[in-house]
């Protein structure tokens, strides 16, 4: 049975006081806990940004790699041993700005992993530049005079690429946010979890008390997360009232289950000490 | 008359199947116990440029292509005045008779021999295609090799496309080889003839590193295709269910390296390959796997830069750039393969390498090398192992901490570090892009640093001391000795043994591992002779370049060729010659 | 006046005969007459691939850059030169698989410039590789046992993603798709045509037979242009009939209009010889 | 009492506003005619890190940072912990007295000055965060500088605020002042005193990389943020409607450097920058950018590697993958100021290098250049000349053909080509990443290759020719010869100074072109010292290996640092006295 003391780790969390990035990591561990699932076969796979250290500060297995690329490493860790449970997790910039590619790619996939966005809203670690997901007109450093475009709808993107779980959630409510994280992993497939996270030293918009008053969970209003037209139009509300919770679920093949190569055993368990390369030698003679 | 020494070329338009008939031709010899070597040339486009399969075959080994031409199939007229001059005396030109040729544009001692294909396809009742076919049994009947091989290895390659595909084919062939035995006199001065079958492969350099890479038990491999790596693609992705491989054709390169990571991370052998563009994208997961550690293989097959440059001709531009790809010093590891057998082993040594090191590990080849077929005995399994490094042991586990990560990252005497991998109890840690402790955790005090980075360090130098010296082939004191590395290799050897006739004395010292660079020995054999001379396939002479920081010494000449062409022998004799009588 | 001999070059396109790129070169010089632009006003930035060689046979500027970076260099030119007409093109490798990146930040952008890819649902120029488009279960060189991916859906993420002017085409139908260009160049912002491109060397399966019993064009069954839901709703239609034509469009600033910088004149009109750093240097006294 | 000779630093929580504090002690020095360098330290996080800004001041130019501190402003007491050993004896420690200190632990020379903080802000009723101020103010009395110059720093500074900021911050900072009046002996032994006002600028690299960009008529600036590159897309961004300029903050560094290749393609100057991960996504559009000889500056600012290393810290690694970045051989000119007066001039200098050459450039900064102020004059305009090179004269454009594309890449002499922009009537044409004619049109013939190759060559070889040589600082004739590049100039010549007083004659090369290498005059300069030392801020020596590339010559000692931290004169000053007596 894991506990939280096992996950816990020497070296304490160093984000700001009151950094949103705080909820996710409580959050994160107490699914696990909730989940019970042994940290040795779980692995954390991170970007660079505040939120890339979260690694680092829970006692699973962690790759805390480079800027934008959680996803193709988390990617392959789950296709080299398809018995681990593979998180990739990063920030808005890392996911949504330098890494889009990789983001779309990953959920037309359907890797089974889950993949938990801090959506801050703004570049925390490089203290303050404009996010993709920035609104616009909002000044930064980058941005003195206001972001000129609009912002990316990671939900919409989502939808539009064949993730298979797409949810939203909020760092100030763990409780949901908990939840959530246990409904992506259950779920067979790639699942995405943008997270509203307040970032209390750069993004003095999008705070606490903004989000407060403005989300509201989908699972209230009677949201069918099974209709793709209706999670696409839930992704459009933006303003005074903010849907979080599921917008869209669906079960579809994961790209694992496509892969014979792996149907028995997971690829770092094949033996590999004498593969026989006599047949192959001799389709070429 | 000359038997069994022939170069055989077929030029034509590119989409026409030049090259898949081509094939069949050095098959049929291959299987006749004949040797062969051939070179492609075509254009980056698909379908209407100048492509061109250029195979020569010999009773002995061959090690190149050579410039000399006997026997030319013309499949349209520009493969006449581009190649006419290729041609030796007494050779000969296959083309269809329906060309008008201006007889003096041809020297006076080459033999002619048209051939009406379409009168003939008209006649079995065959498709259009199938004039190489005629053209190609045209050529056999010419050199008089035997027609039986050739028969056989049409039906081995459309085997899967069914019996009217392999009779279409074979009846073609058949029909150009009536068709010359019947037409022109048995006079042609160039024959092959078989000298049993000999069992051994026919390959390219590609095919080699992709067998190296499943011998070493290689289970996933990621990329994005690119010239002249894409058949590597190609081949893993059609073997991947017979060996229980995962291959990936990833987004973009960038994908693809961190795909590799995340495998090698995960424990098992992991390749990445890609050309010079998509090596760019890769350099910034490169760093990252030196600074986590993680093994992975990355080929680098190099072509004509900078940018895009010549998507499909040969060069060998990127060596200085493999050796200082991304930011900081770790260890850097750089393997050049000179010939097919070497691309087997060097590959299955890369992933040893990889995996004793904890490093990434460059395998630097080109497309001369990737796409050129050799006849190629087939590779000597006892002298492979696997050597998987030091994964922790079960009593360091058990002993480690129960509240701290694993000591992944352990100062060791020789820089490596006890390895986990996830799913090992008690393994756990989380590896770190940023600066770290043994532990992983980030950590950026000054001692720390030191620590870390003369650990990864000392990696490098354990491995230096592992790795096999470059030996001299040739004589052990000579007027002149050639330094290469990579593709070169071949036309080196077949102009040393050009020069065997003179009395120029050569030897040949072939740089394998280009980092670590074998520094002493190559200062030694500088020193010891009179002349040293580098070959490269570049415009700055880049190998010179690091010789001189390795070593200090300047090479006498350097002879390079930087047209996208691989090397001819007689160029290197040529430049030799020189530099002894100059 | 411009006229199409001008805009010939002397090198003849390379392309396979038969290649649906020829109907883009044509139907993009029809245009280019059609709207009456002179040539040297004009800058075509391509991508690598097959769809990549096109600027070099139509006499305007042109920049053949590097694979998958078209939108970047195209919308600095823009920037630079504002007064210019700038159209990126490419494949769907080029702009959908390696390129994904910039075109999601590109559309959000909306520089007033035209992006025309040449969707031939494969690799061409590398022989024949799986692309992002290529459908599920395709067999490929790189994929010889099926694509496991679901594609990319283009028209959905230019519409969840801020492009201003969303269509689509079809290379076998040169009228169409001038027309097309002709309207996405005088649409100021940011507008993307997606051309089905029969690639008759190595995709078999989406070929000028398939697409033309299936594509039919939205113009004729009152699709509403200014509707982002049914736009969307459209982008999903995909099987026995395929809609083409404009699948969205709205004005919105372009990214041009919100820079003061360039009000008065384009950048590279701006003299340079002696520009007044006093004031800047005393900043820092 | 020393006057005039001080370093002060402070040292604290990240996110407390460390940084402004000392910037306005700073300031207030300069003001007051003063010379000024300071430099930070902080690690890769937002709050609770332990941040510090030191800053030394004298009467006279000072170059680089010392060891050596007088007084210590510690706003927690980790900052007395870590740093009380690097006081000099008779230096202070500023410190909250409700800290409990354990006087053992303090040498018993170090004077200590505890200020009830918190008591003191409660009086005045300002928020806690003025603290810093109170200890500022208090710094202030101890060594007796003008208080009034501080207030007008502050009024200066916060003059955006309004005036109850301005209000605040003052009070609090006389606050300071006056308590250490009133409680403290006028006792201690480093005092300041204004010498009149001095017109210098305080300014960081970063600074004067962008007044140098501007001021050369950049236009266009892309970056995607990467420490400690970062400060320059902050800059160039709050400037962009003053100057004219768009800056861009792009989805990556891909689209930063394409973007400005874009730019520069149109006709304007263009710039990105980035650190080493970045530029490693960089490198595919540096090689385009050659290729397409397209003018474009590149600032690579430095960071320890490998991979993400430790972001807010110094290093010079980057030295050989900036030289040798991207597939293939072409004209990659890097050049490495040493100082804010050089980031300002050579900034300016590569775009005109990159534009009459047509080529990208790569200016090499480093964190420690980046972040660290020095007063400095107001740059020399008259220094400034701006030269765009050879774009096509009308009467080319008139001449040429109405047909074909203009010759955009015409084999020249110095392989310079005329160049036409968008807009311009018969200058149209199409450039292409892979290899062209002269009128840009792919090609893969041999020959075009191989002129073009020499034509990108020869620019190389032209502006080898223009650049001026090193020249020796010091003695023309000396007993150690020290060769650097960039940013270790500044404590290499703190160094010397201090050398002065020994009997070991020293002089300084200081590479500025890192390519074209100065290789003659180097050679030259090695020959003629008995011994020559490199001093560089990375692992291997990286410019010793440079070095040894281009003149085949070993330097006899390679100094290195590789901590994260820039080299200290004192570190500098052992190992130059270890080489003379060893
Ligand atoms: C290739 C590369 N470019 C830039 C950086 C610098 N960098 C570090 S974190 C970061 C952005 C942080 O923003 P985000 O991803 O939103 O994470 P947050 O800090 O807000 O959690 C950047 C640009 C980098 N590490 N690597
Ligand atoms: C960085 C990089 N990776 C790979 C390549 C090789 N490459 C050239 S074209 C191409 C893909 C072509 O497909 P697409 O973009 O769809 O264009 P098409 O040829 O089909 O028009 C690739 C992978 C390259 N030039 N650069
Ligand atoms: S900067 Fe923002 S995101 Fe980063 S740790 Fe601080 S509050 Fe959190
Ligand atoms: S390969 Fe396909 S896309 Fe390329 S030119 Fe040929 S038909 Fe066109
Ligand atoms: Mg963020
Ligand atoms: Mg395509």
């Amino acid at each position: 049975m894991v506990n939280m003391t096992f996950l816990n780790t020497i070296d304490k969390p160093n984000w700001c006081p009151g950094c949103g990035d705080f909820g996710i990591l409580i959050a994160l561990k107490g699914a696990i806990v909730e989940l019970n699932i042994e940290p040795e076969n779980i692995v954390l796979v991170s970007g660079i940004g505040c939120s890339g250290k979260l690694p680092h500060w829970i006692r699973t297995y962690g790759l805390h790699g480079i800027h934008g690329r959680a996803l193709p490493v988390a990617s392959a860790v789950k296709l080299a041993n398809n018995e681990l449970t593979v998180f990739a997790v990063g920030g808005d910039g890392d996911g949504y700005g330098i890494g889009m590619c990789h983001f779309i790619h990953a959920m037309r996939r359907n890797i089974d992993m889950t993949y938990i966005v801090h959506n801050n809203m703004i570049y925390g670690l490089t203290t303050g530049q404009t996010s993709p997901t920035s609104e616009k007109g909002m000044r930064t450093k980058s941005t003195p005079s206001g972001v000129i475009e609009v912002p990316v709808n990671p939900m919409a993107l989502a939808i539009s690429s064949g993730a298979t779980f797409v949810a939203r959630s909020f760092a100030g409510d763990v409780k949901h946010l908990q939840k959530t994280i246990v409904d992506a992993v259950k779920h067979r497939g790639f699942s995405l979890i943008d997270v509203f996270q307040p970032c209390v030293s750069y993004n003095h918009v999008n705070t606490y008390d903004w989000y407060k008053h403005r989300v509201y969970d989908l699972s209230t209003v009677g949201h069918d997360i099974a209709d793709k037209m209706k999670a696409f139009t839930k992704s459009q509300e933006w303003g005074d009232k903010i849907p979080i919770g599921v917008f869209y679920k669906v079960l579809q093949p994961t790209y694992e289950d496509e892969l014979p190569q792996i149907k028995d055993k997971p690829l770092v368990k094949h033996p590999i000490d004498n593969v026989d390369i006599g047949g192959l030698m001799d389709d070429f003679v | 008359m000359i038997k069994n020494r022939l170069t055989w070329k077929i030029g034509g338009k590119a989409g026409e199947g030049i090259m898949a008939t081509g094939m069949i031709f050095s098959q049929s010899c291959s299987r006749g116990g004949l040797h062969v070597y051939d070179i492609n040339e075509y254009p980056s486009l698909i379908k209407g440029g100048h492509n061109t399969l250029q195979v020569r075959v010999e009773d002995r080994e061959i090690f190149s292509q050579v410039r000399d031409v006997n026997l030319l199939i013309a499949l349209n007229k520009d493969t006449i005045l581009l190649h006419k001059d290729e041609l030796v005396d007494g050779g000969g030109i296959i083309y269809d008779s329906s060309e008008v040729i201006d007889d003096n544009e041809i020297r006076k001692n080459i033999k002619l021999y048209p051939i009406p294909f379409n009168n003939i396809i008209k006649e079995i009742g065959a498709q259009a295609i199938m004039k190489n076919n005629v053209a190609l049994g045209a050529s056999i009947a010419l050199i008089d090799y035997d027609f039986g091989i050739v028969g056989e290895v049409i039906r081995d390659n459309f085997k899967r496309k069914g019996d009217k595909i392999i009779d279409e084919n074979t009846r073609s062939a058949r029909a150009g080889y009536d068709f010359v035995r019947k037409n022109f006199k048995n006079d042609f001065d160039f024959r092959l003839e078989k000298i049993g079958k000999s069992g051994r492969m026919l390959l390219t350099g590609n095919d080699a590193i992709c067998m190296g890479a499943i011998r070493a038990g290689c289970k996933f491999y990621s990329a994005y295709p690119m010239t002249p790596a894409s058949s590597i693609l190609h081949f893993m992705a059609a073997q991947e269910r017979r060996f229980n491989i995962v291959v990936k054709h990833t987004e973009d390169e960038i994908s693809a390296i961190n795909m590799a990571i995340g495998a090698g991370f995960t424990g098992v052998r992991a390749m990445c390959g890609t050309s010079g563009g998509g090596f760019c994208l890769m350099t910034e997961g490169y760093g990252l796997a030196g600074m986590l550690e993680v093994p992975i293989v990355v080929i680098l097959s190099m072509r004509p830069g900078p940018s895009t440059g010549m998507p499909t001709w040969s060069e060998q531009g990127d060596l200085k750039f493999a050796l200082n790809a991304s930011q900081g010093d770790f260890p850097r590891p750089v393997l050049v393969p000179g010939d097919i057998e070497e691309n087997f082993y060097l590959t299955q040594e890369a992933f040893n390498i990889a995996e004793k090191y904890q490093t990434p590990v460059i395998v630097l080849s080109d497309k001369n090398l990737a796409e050129s077929h050799k006849t190629t005995e087939k590779f000597d399994e006892r002298k492979i192992t696997i050597d998987r490094g030091s994964f922790a042991a079960p009593g360091d586990l058990a002993a480690s901490s129960d509240t701290t990560f694993f000591k992944r990252y352990k100062y060791t005497e020789n820089g490596i570090s006890p390895r986990t991998i996830p799913g090992m109890k008690k393994g756990i840690y989380t590896g770190a892009s940023d600066e770290h402790d043994e532990e992983g955790n980030i950590r950026e005090d000054a001692d720390i640093r030191v620590k870390m980075m003369q650990k990864r360090g000392r990696k490098m130098i354990a491995l230096s001391k592992e790795l096999k010296e470059p030996e001299l082939t040739g004589p052990n004191s000579a007027d002149i000795t050639i330094i290469s590395a990579g593709s070169t290799k071949g036309p080196i050897i077949e102009a040393m043994i050009l020069l065997e006739k003179d009395d120029i004395k050569v030897n040949f010292l072939q740089i394998v591992y280009l980092n670590p660079f074998p520094s002493e020995k190559v200062a030694k054999v500088i020193e010891s002779t009179k002349r040293t001379v580098v070959v490269e396939n570049n415009f700055s002479g880049q190998l010179a370049d690091i010789i001189k920081e390795k070593t200090g010494r300047d090479v006498d000449k350097r002879i390079l060729k930087y047209d996208g062409r691989p090397f001819y022998p007689e160029e290197i004799l040529a430049s030799i010659k020189e530099v002894a009588h100059g």
